[in-house]
């Protein structure tokens, strides 16, 4: 698999930018108006920095380890720094971050990644091929069963946008979306939209009312036409449908200068 | 009082068997590398491995032969990289052989907490749709008692035979103070039947006793209390010192090339006789560049009216 | 971030409404008596008091005609005497009216667990066997879906409208940090929509930041944080204030004469007019006598690299 | 109600004792060779404060606050001191004490009392008459219910011995005997042995193979007679039935001396 666009192609008037730095400034700008976001390392905690030195300035994010306002002496090389626990407001059990926090419904948006997402949302992070003898073994769920479950909204940021990641039907099912949950179990209580919001370094897809995930806007210099040849099913496109508004100077410098000069996330 | 004072060796040598389930936790921080590598040492066979995040660890006990069955909810080497000896250990054109029951974080945590509580099973707010309850027959429904129609997913209690953990200090009877990420150390060591622990440093009493809040476990749930500098390395003691991330990065290397990940275990683990010979190997200023800058807690006041 | 900080006068004014569901706890040690004595001031009706153990509060509130209904596990004035009013407003003799659901300890606290925790029910190992299952339709039973015949007691999910709670310190943001004798605090201000703090004192950010793991509520769960210095008189604050036994032993007296309590009700609570004017009554020199040794924790290390 | 005994009558070779201490000193003997006690303040915490400076060193003593471990600077008068805490070795939650702890099964002996007690050792501590119409409003179970259901066996202390005290039906069972939850419930498993040792005024019940309480002692200057009259059940008296050796001039010292030398559960 290779990157469909590596960098951006950049217009005349923009400076140039790299895809982590498209997706984080496109994730920051659907974080507009949330609260408690619920991530790892990496994009996310770009999106969410820079939400809060511009629109958002009390987002908070919620890490799996339990730790919460954390405020790093520097930037966090992985989910697994020292750092994260210096100086945070709180570090809460596991018990009371999945229980209470997680499962409690605290949480307005939680980040995940997945090496499959199906039409409507459900995402594969265990095994292409069959599980029980697999052609690859992924890491499995993690927390992303429990963040699918009881997130109010879920965004999803894929960088890789193929017909092998966005797929008519999952290798299988680990994190299902609300949809598919009911449909399994109709008598278990459901929370939340699911994935309402998908960033992938060819456009962004937002779902409708049905919980379809409809491409809603497309990156600079990719076409619809691209987007429906790199995605496993029939792609239902908004009428709205907009070409991605390119990072602007300032969030770049926010980006690039404040937030992660040392181009920990940004390589 | 029982003496619960163990060298490394004499610990796993008395509380861990063939073919026991063993629980060796420690969420990203504190993981118990020191004992993990003393088991392969001791060429301990046929262990249920559970583990919320099976990581490198896992990768060289599976490497070791070790283990015959993994019960897990997350396994790799966070964004760095892949565990090569699991994956060729499970993937259908690898050596094989490896048993897997396979739960999310939660999933795993709520069957230690059932296991603590000694009650049957715990509810969860999740499964429902998931491949996973077709994999994992452990995944089961229970109809509320409450409410018509309503049915929640339920985990069955887990009580391992031994659960390792390491911490920062504990005092000789094994009261266990821990600080920054927690983990499920606390619920794993109470659902297990027997549980060892390593620490940076065994403290006196007086140092547990002016903060009982932070005892996370209380001594009488510890069977051995090793003491254990640097026993979380590659991994992290918070304020003890930091994570090294070179190491982490390097291990796919190792890993993906069979031979050299024996030898690697050969040299590092098998070669060093114990954990003060891999700590030599490390050499003496090793982990002078992991060494945090102090960021101390405020006192807080446990007095009373004399 | 919205303002949090209130007056205790506009924190019930906005937050507890005549009808709620009100779980006001703290486990023998930090109990809001300022929170409560300002329900009362502000006539509030009908409430639902959810309480471990109501003991002197609530016999106060009950008195003063706050209440409808008791949801407890213990109610009494530990050993030093009795709650007449509740007494009165249960037994056959008495002047009656005051609903009850009755639970144990573990009952009461793991409805409160299962309402922070989402889930349905949550199961305990008891009740079989208990008058307490004949009288409270709560309690039921069921089967478990990993053994032939075995069945276990669980509980619902509570969601109180409001808890109230008080602690040692806290930041402008809510963060809330306690020490000694914990209750069900966090259980309590998880299940509940909203969450009413009462603090010792408001400390800086960095207090709190130095030491993440003793911040037992995180501040997004609190709605409303209220500086009230000597709050959980006649109970008592770790490190602050020892409790004011004297006042404990006291209670039998007042209590058991309606007249005589109606009097102290208006006394110590109307015509104080709030936690101020309850302080100046007592005086100024009221708490030296409770004013505690010094016993400081050691500190911990959460330094990391720089 | 008043006390069938206020002071046992000394004999000429050893000196006077109360019941508080004869309590104590008999509930200490029926300690030893036991780890972790859960016990309220009181008679509990002289008794195993006694056994800790004699027969049991190990012994520990748990509390229902959390407090494991306790080294309190001063005898803390009630269970809500703020000295239990002051130099404790731990402070558990409540759901770990509870949960874990209770529920986990690590406690060897559970101490209660209790208004009424049967013949099996069930007790109540909820009302005298009807449930929604009582006589008598009692506290209730608070955690009575947990630590009969999950003790490997309870002690129970009844200063009061008379037949409104140990009756022969109760009027609420709160607090039931694992022989009583199996009756009431099969399908529910019980843990421990329930009620094995009753210290009254009077004497020493043990329970039997079937969990029956049989009198085993009787204090000096108390009859077997007597015990029948204030019991409201038959009772079973034990063929090696004995006079409760009394208090020991050096037991009674460490009470007196060492443990509680301002008599502040003595009096």
């Amino acid at each position: 698999m290779t990157s469909v666009i590596e960098k951006a192609t950049a217009p005349a008037s923009s400076p140039a930018y790299t895809v982590s730095e498209l997706l984080a400034v496109v994730s920051c700008r659907y974080l507009q108006g949330k609260r408690r976001v619920f991530a790892g390392i990496g994009l996310p905690t770009l999106a969410v920095a820079l939400a809060q030195k511009s629109t958002s300035p009390d987002i908070e994010q919620v890490y799996e380890s339990g730790v919460c306002g954390a405020h790093p002496p520097k930037l966090p090389e992985t989910i697994a720094d020292a750092s994260l626990a210096t100086g945070a407001e709180t570090i809460l059990t596991m018990p009371v971050l999945f229980g209470y926090v997680l499962q409690g419904g605290w949480i307005d948006v939680g980040f995940l990644g997945a090496a499959q997402i199906d039409r409507f949302g459900s995402l594969n992070t265990s095994v292409i091929g069959p599980w029980d003898a697999p052609t690859v073994r992924l890491p499995g769920s993690g927390g992303a069963i429990e963040v699918m479950a009881n997130s109010q909204e879920v965004f999803v940021v894929m960088r890789r946008h193929n017909t092998t990641s966005f797929v008519r039907e999952l290798d299988f099912c680990t994190s299902p979306s609300p949809i598919a949950a009911r449909r399994a179990d109709p008598k278990v209580p459901t929370r939340g939209a699911g994935v309402t919001t998908v960033i992938s370094e060819l456009g962004v897809f937002t779902s409708d009312a049905e919980g379809e995930l409809c491409l809603a806007s497309i990156h600079e210099g990719v076409t619809v036409e691209q987007v429906r040849e790199q995605t496993g099913w029939p792609v239902k496109v908004l009428d709205s449908v907009t070409v991605t508004p390119p990072p602007t100077e300032e969030e770049l410098r926010l980006l690039r200068d404040d937030i992660d000069p040392g181009r920990v996330y940004l390589r | 009082m029982a003496e619960k004072m163990f060298s490394l060796q004499n610990a796993i040598g008395t509380f861990v068997s063939d073919g026991d389930v063993v629980a060796l936790e420690g969420f990203t921080h504190l993981i118990p590398f020191a004992a993990g590598h003393e088991i392969i040492r001791q060429r301990v066979k046929g262990l249920t491995l559970v583990r919320m995040t099976p990581d490198i660890i896992a990768d060289q006990m599976v490497a070791a032969g070790c283990v015959d069955t993994m019960v897990f909810a997350f396994t790799g080497n966070s964004s760095v990289g892949s565990l090569y000896a699991v994956r060729r250990a499970i993937e259908s054109n690898g050596t094989g052989g490896l048993k897997l029951e396979e739960y999310s974080h939660y999933g795993l945590l709520a069957r230690y907490q059932a296991g603590a509580a000694g009650i049957p099973f715990m509810p969860v707010r999740s499964y429902a749709g998931s491949d996973l309850v077709g994999i994992n027959p452990q995944l089961r429904k229970v109809a509320s008692p409450y409410e018509e129609d309503v049915e929640t997913y339920v985990v069955p209690a887990l009580n391992p035979d031994v659960a390792i953990i390491h911490a920062q200090r504990a005092d000789r009877h094994g009261n266990v103070q821990s600080w920054g990420i927690l983990g499920p150390q606390q619920e794993v060591a109470f659902a297990s039947k027997r549980t060892i622990l390593l620490v940076e440093e065994i403290v006196d009493d007086d140092i547990i006793r002016s903060d009982p809040n932070r005892t996370l476990i209380p001594g009488f749930v510890v069977d051995a209390v090793v003491e254990c500098k640097y026993g979380a390395h590659p991994s992290f003691a918070q304020g003890y010192y930091d994570r090294d991330n070179d190491f982490y990065r390097s291990w796919s290397a190792i890993s993906k090339d069979p031979q050299r990940l024996q030898a690697w275990i050969q040299e590092w683990i098998h070669e060093t006789g114990g954990h003060e010979g891999y700590l030599t190997k490390l050499g003496e200023d090793f982990f002078h560049r992991l060494t945090p800058t102090p960021h101390l807690s405020s006192p807080v006041n446990y007095g009373s009216v004399l």
